[in-house]
């Protein structure tokens, strides 16, 4: 059955977000988890951002497993 | 400094890199003596001119735990591909004020081209690889989010 | 720092190079806000073997007049040729004991490839075209001429 | 007419003439010097060195100018 899943989000998805930290229903996988997202915040349709799993960087569609750390990760831009 | 080891370790540091942190780490060398050339990259903030306003400092976040994993896979990646004695990676959090040092990027090695190589590797997976986010602060109080290019 | 004065100056020190110096150096261009990446080369002694036994220094000499003449030429190329801000040479003379720096290069710029680019073409200049000589001193009080590789 | 000229000698040169300045029948040329040079110091003739004049490297054999500053250099090592 499916639970909440945490979702982590950073830089400027966090701010779109408005918060770093979303509790979120629980996907099939990434693609229906993107499209909720940007469902509910529209913003992110014009944001590039990846999503890893478990410190993973995740390519196409993937499921996501059951107690999964989700990331939404904007481009990077350390150093 | 048994750089052999191995084990991530934490790359992180809270605020600007000071020169005098930089001249530890290089003082902590003096005692292998199958150095013979080291290579540093140190990254310092920009006073950019942008739409908003003027660039005052820097403000880092990371998605830390995978930002270490990450940067223990390069620093794996590395070691393999060169042969060096020494590498050190350190990158901030926080708030770094315009002309201050973000990043300091560190390697030795016997002849030179290795730790030149690899530094110049490590600074560019650094700069693509890590989950590291800059948000610009403008002096309108304003802010952006840094691009890297 | 005013770097861009482009007038001959001395690249040598007497002895080796020390940390303090380098973080001294590094320090002096924070007010330089327009500097996005540093890079740095530091030449350390190593304890090589050789026949007639270990190294435990070098005692370096130059033809001082052509070394600084010809360090100015690089340096202008070097400043032609990439977008720097700034760029420091300086060279020991004299004795340098193992595990201690006697060749500090560093360049500064807006952006990193400039910096790290010129950095790697003015260490291979200065190696190969000052006319200066490291005598290696050896643990049994012999010595051998440093050869250049 | 012909003077004295002034040699300067550096790191393993200046080890085998026994000293770091030379005072020297003038010559003609660079290829005369060497060959004078050579004959009163054997070794010579089994290192390599070049000849700088008036502190720039020269090239082939070269006219020795009144009042040069002559120069034997050993393959440079510094770094």
């Amino acid at each position: 059955m499916y639970n909440k899943i945490n979702i982590k989000a950073f830089g400027m998805i966090a701010e779109k977000l408005g918060n770093t930290a979303l509790e979120w229903d629980a996907c099939e996988d990434t693609d229906g988890l993107r499209k909720e997202l940007e469902a509910r915040f529209p913003d992110l349709k014009e944001m590039k951002y990846s999503i890893a799993i478990n410190k993973t960087l995740i390519v196409g569609n993937v499921r996501l497993p059951e107690q999964a750390e989700v990331a939404l990760l904007p481009p990077f831009s350390g150093g | 400094m048994s750089e052999k080891k191995r084990t991530p370790k934490n790359i992180f540091v809270s605020g600007a890199i000071s020169p005098e942190k930089i001249a530890q780490s290089i003082a902590n060398h003096s005692s292998k003596t199958d150095i013979g050339g080291h290579s540093i990259f140190l990254g310092q903030v920009r006073a950019d001119q942008k739409e908003g306003g003027s660039v005052v400092a820097i403000d880092y976040t990371a998605y830390e735990e995978m930002a270490l994993e990450k940067a223990f896979e390069i620093r794996e990646a590395i070691f393999a591909k060169y042969p060096l004695t020494c590498m050190h990676i350190y990158h901030s959090l926080g708030e770094v004020k315009v002309g201050e040092i973000c990043l300091f990027v560190f390697t030795s090695s016997k002849h030179r081209r290795a730790a030149m190589d690899a530094c110049d590797e490590l600074v560019e997976r650094i700069k693509a690889e890590l989950p590291v986010w800059g948000k610009e602060i403008l002096d309108s109080d304003g802010h952006v989010w840094k691009v890297n290019t």
